[in-house]
């Protein structure tokens, strides 16, 4: 049962707050003998592989280190290219960790001015005027929970399907929201928030829906 | 009831005096001054012993031959000082101490007017109002 | 200790005392720092602006309110439940413009002039104007434009307190998508 | 509490409107003119407070009355920790200062504390002086929101 990450994005689409809770990402670190059974391709400048599964290996994992080394997009730390490095037996036997990436804060800012935009399609393919807009985006593996506040804030949640009780976590989240960051003369309106205070009261809002949501299921 | 009301800055300098109209209004400004040695002994006296005066009101400070001066002293040293006919025995202590409560709490909204530097003259019209309300009734 | 225990009186009355006591320190500043009532009442204005747009968050967070979907619901929220909040009055909202685009806000007291006894030659001065900006910062978050102005102030001799409040116009830009 | 809300937002834009007005190098002009705010505000609060009560003993009796229901009224908690050297200094210890919990929780913002501990100051010093005290008030933030103010009395 877990609460995976919160967006808050203001009345412009702009990404004024993003936390990823438990990131806690899988990452498989395996030693592999030559050739390499995986089929692996350059995708949007990252070592992706294509085909072939085992071990927890999936499709769509990023090389994230060779023999300790961490990549840094198509080549490792140091500047060797991955693909050669990997295509050469020489380098046989080859330990090499594959995982998701996280999220880097521009494709965060990205995805939150589009999540904007499908929010408002959403509103436009509405039948009926005034609708509330995008409420909740469901997928095999999480759940996005959304609430718009009357001024235009947009509180995003993403969670595990079977989490229970993120309405109560939206509506205290914009209580931290009113409380810590409006009411420290700090924080200018729709700008990001960097308040320490409001991360703590928000991460222990975080931690308490998790348990009074994880319930019985 | 009332002859002479008299509020007296904790610098022992007079911040408002009202008398009701008479000639001699220089003889009443003479009772309250002289009122004020006696606030001072007895607000002096305070903490020395056990069941000393704690409480604001001080109750008569001297009797003349035709009237009674009341006192009573703020927690921040401002004094009222009441002058009242010694021919009107109607007057009960007790009816002088709601007296005394009244005028401290004017008073307080007086001061509370954020256009009033406490130190000035006190120049209110509604603090005037219950004054002249407690120097009517005779 | 021999005094009685609540001493300095109930929390809720000394919020609206500590709040009252400070605006009155804060006006008279002003008007020691600027000549003129004009230039008071202006930075008095942009003050309850700055407020406006935040304590409207604090009201949306707290009381959860429904949407307003017409000027009537408005003067409902804010006279009922707002005011209530924050300043312990309920004013009777009257006098309602043919078009129901205008309303008034008639306040029997206005907490922030308890005391307060104007001094002589300041008729231009707008005592309470911080609350004609409040009212128009937290109503512009949610795209109403409206101008809000004091008619009648007990203050200057009025017997009621009267604030008029008038619909402008929304704000379609600044509308969030989905409370078109 | 709702009521609560409203003087926390007049006190951040008064400090704003304050600072706003000085020219760069004011700062300590604004810090005093704060000051001298609070100063005022004290002196008709306390006014109010002791109103009923019955009169303080001694200069202790009038700082315990500070430091309980005083600082429970305005500032909705009691003091943590009062002491005296017995010579006119007194040091009061609040934990969690109302005037910066929403701020921070350590060092953030810590350099800018002084300018929303003026007027705090301001407001005990209006009410000791009322009660006949008169006396420098200073505020030392090592942690926020835990400050502790230093009563530095003026014998006559």
């Amino acid at each position: 049962m877990a609460i995976y990450s919160v967006y808050i994005i203001n009345k412009a689409g702009g990404l004024i707050y993003q936390h990823d809770h438990n990131a806690t990402r899988p990452e498989v670190e395996k030693t592999f003998s030559y050739p390499l059974e995986l089929v692996l391709k350059v995708f949007d400048d990252k070592i992706v592989v294509a085909f072939g599964e085992r071990d927890g290996i999936k499709v769509g994992h990023t090389v994230l280190s060779i023999n300790g080394t961490p990549a840094e997009g198509r080549f490792l730390k140091g500047g060797r290219d991955i693909l050669e490095t990997i295509g050469m037996e020489e380098n046989y036997p080859i330990s090499i960790k594959f995982g998701r990436p996280k999220l880097t804060t521009n494709e965060k800012i990205m995805l939150a001015s589009m999540f904007h935009s499908l929010f408002a399609i959403g509103c436009q393919l509405s039948p009926e005027p005034r609708s509330s807009g995008i409420e909740l985006l469901e997928t095999d593996m999480f759940k996005l929970h959304c609430h718009q506040t009357m001024t235009g804030i947009k509180f995003v949640v993403m969670t595990d399907p079977r989490q229970m009780a993120v309405d109560g976590l939206l509506k205290k989240l914009y209580e931290v929201y009113a409380d810590f960051a409006l009411k420290n003369p700090f924080y200018s309106l729709d700008m990001p928030i960097r308040c320490e205070l409001f991360d703590e009261n928000l991460k222990a809002a975080i931690e308490i829906a998790e348990r009074v949501g994880s319930g019985s299921t | 009831m009332a002859v002479c009301v008299a509020v007296i800055a904790k610098e022992n300098y007079p911040l408002f005096i009202k008398t009701t109209p008479t000639d001699n209004e220089l003889q009443f400004y003479y009772t309250v001054h002289t009122s004020l040695d006696v606030v001072e002994e007895k607000i002096s006296s305070v903490g020395k012993n056990v069941n000393d005066l704690r409480e604001l009101y001080l109750g008569l400070l001297y009797p003349t031959e035709d009237y009674k001066v009341y006192g009573y002293v703020t927690n921040t040293k401002v004094k009222f000082v009441v002058v009242v006919e010694s021919s009107n025995t109607a007057l009960r202590d007790n009816e002088i101490r709601t007296m005394f409560k009244k005028l401290h709490g004017a008073y307080v909204d007086m001061l509370c007017n954020p256009f009033y530097t406490p130190g000035d003259n006190i120049v209110s019209r509604q603090f005037e109002n219950v004054v002249l309300g407690m120097m009517q009734q005779d | 200790m021999s005094r009685q225990t609540a001493r300095g009186g109930d929390p809720r009355k000394v919020n609206g005392e500590l709040f009252t006591l400070t605006y009155g320190a804060l006006v008279a500043q002003l008007m020691k720092d600027y000549e003129n009532d004009e230039e008071v009442n202006k930075q008095l204005e942009k003050m309850g602006y700055n407020i406006g747009v935040r304590i409207i968050e604090d009201f949306l967070a707290r009381a959860n309110s429904t949407r307003c979907n017409d000027f009537r619901d408005v003067a409902e929220q804010i006279s009922k439940v707002a005011f209530k909040m924050y300043l312990g009055v309920t004013p009777v909202v009257s006098n309602w413009s043919p078009a129901a685009d205008e309303f008034s806000l008639l306040l029997e007291n206005n907490p922030l002039t308890d005391f307060v006894e104007l001094p002589e030659g300041h008729d231009a001065l707008i005592y309470s104007n911080i609350l004609c900006g409040v009212l128009k910062g937290a109503l512009e978050m949610i795209q109403m434009d409206v101008d809000v102005k004091f008619v009648q102030d007990q203050l200057k001799g009025d017997n009621i307190t009267e604030i008029r409040l008038k619909f402008i116009k929304r704000l379609e830009d600044a509308v969030p998508v989905g409370e078109d | 509490m709702a009521d609560e809300v409203l003087f926390e937002f007049l006190h951040m834009e008064l400090v704003a409107l304050i600072h706003r007005d000085a020219v760069k190098d004011e700062k300590d002009g604004c810090i005093a003119k704060l000051e001298s705010i609070g100063f005022r505000v004290g002196q008709s609060l306390i006014e109010r407070f002791t109103k009923d009560c019955s009169r303080f003993k001694d200069e202790l009796d009038t700082m315990k009355f500070i430091c309980k229901d005083f600082w429970n009224s305005v500032y909705k908690k009691q003091i943590d920790n009062l002491r005296t050297n017995h010579q006119g200094v007194y040091v009061l210890q609040d934990n969690k200062f109302r005037f910066l919990t929403q701020m921070s929780n350590g060092k953030q913002y810590m350099e800018a504390a002084p300018k929303y501990l003026a007027f705090p100051c301001g407001l005990i010093r209006g009410a000791l002086s009322s009660l006949g005290i008169n006396c420098i008030v200073t505020a030392e933030v090592s942690a926020m929101p835990a400050c502790k103010f230093q009563i530095q009395i003026q014998r006559m």
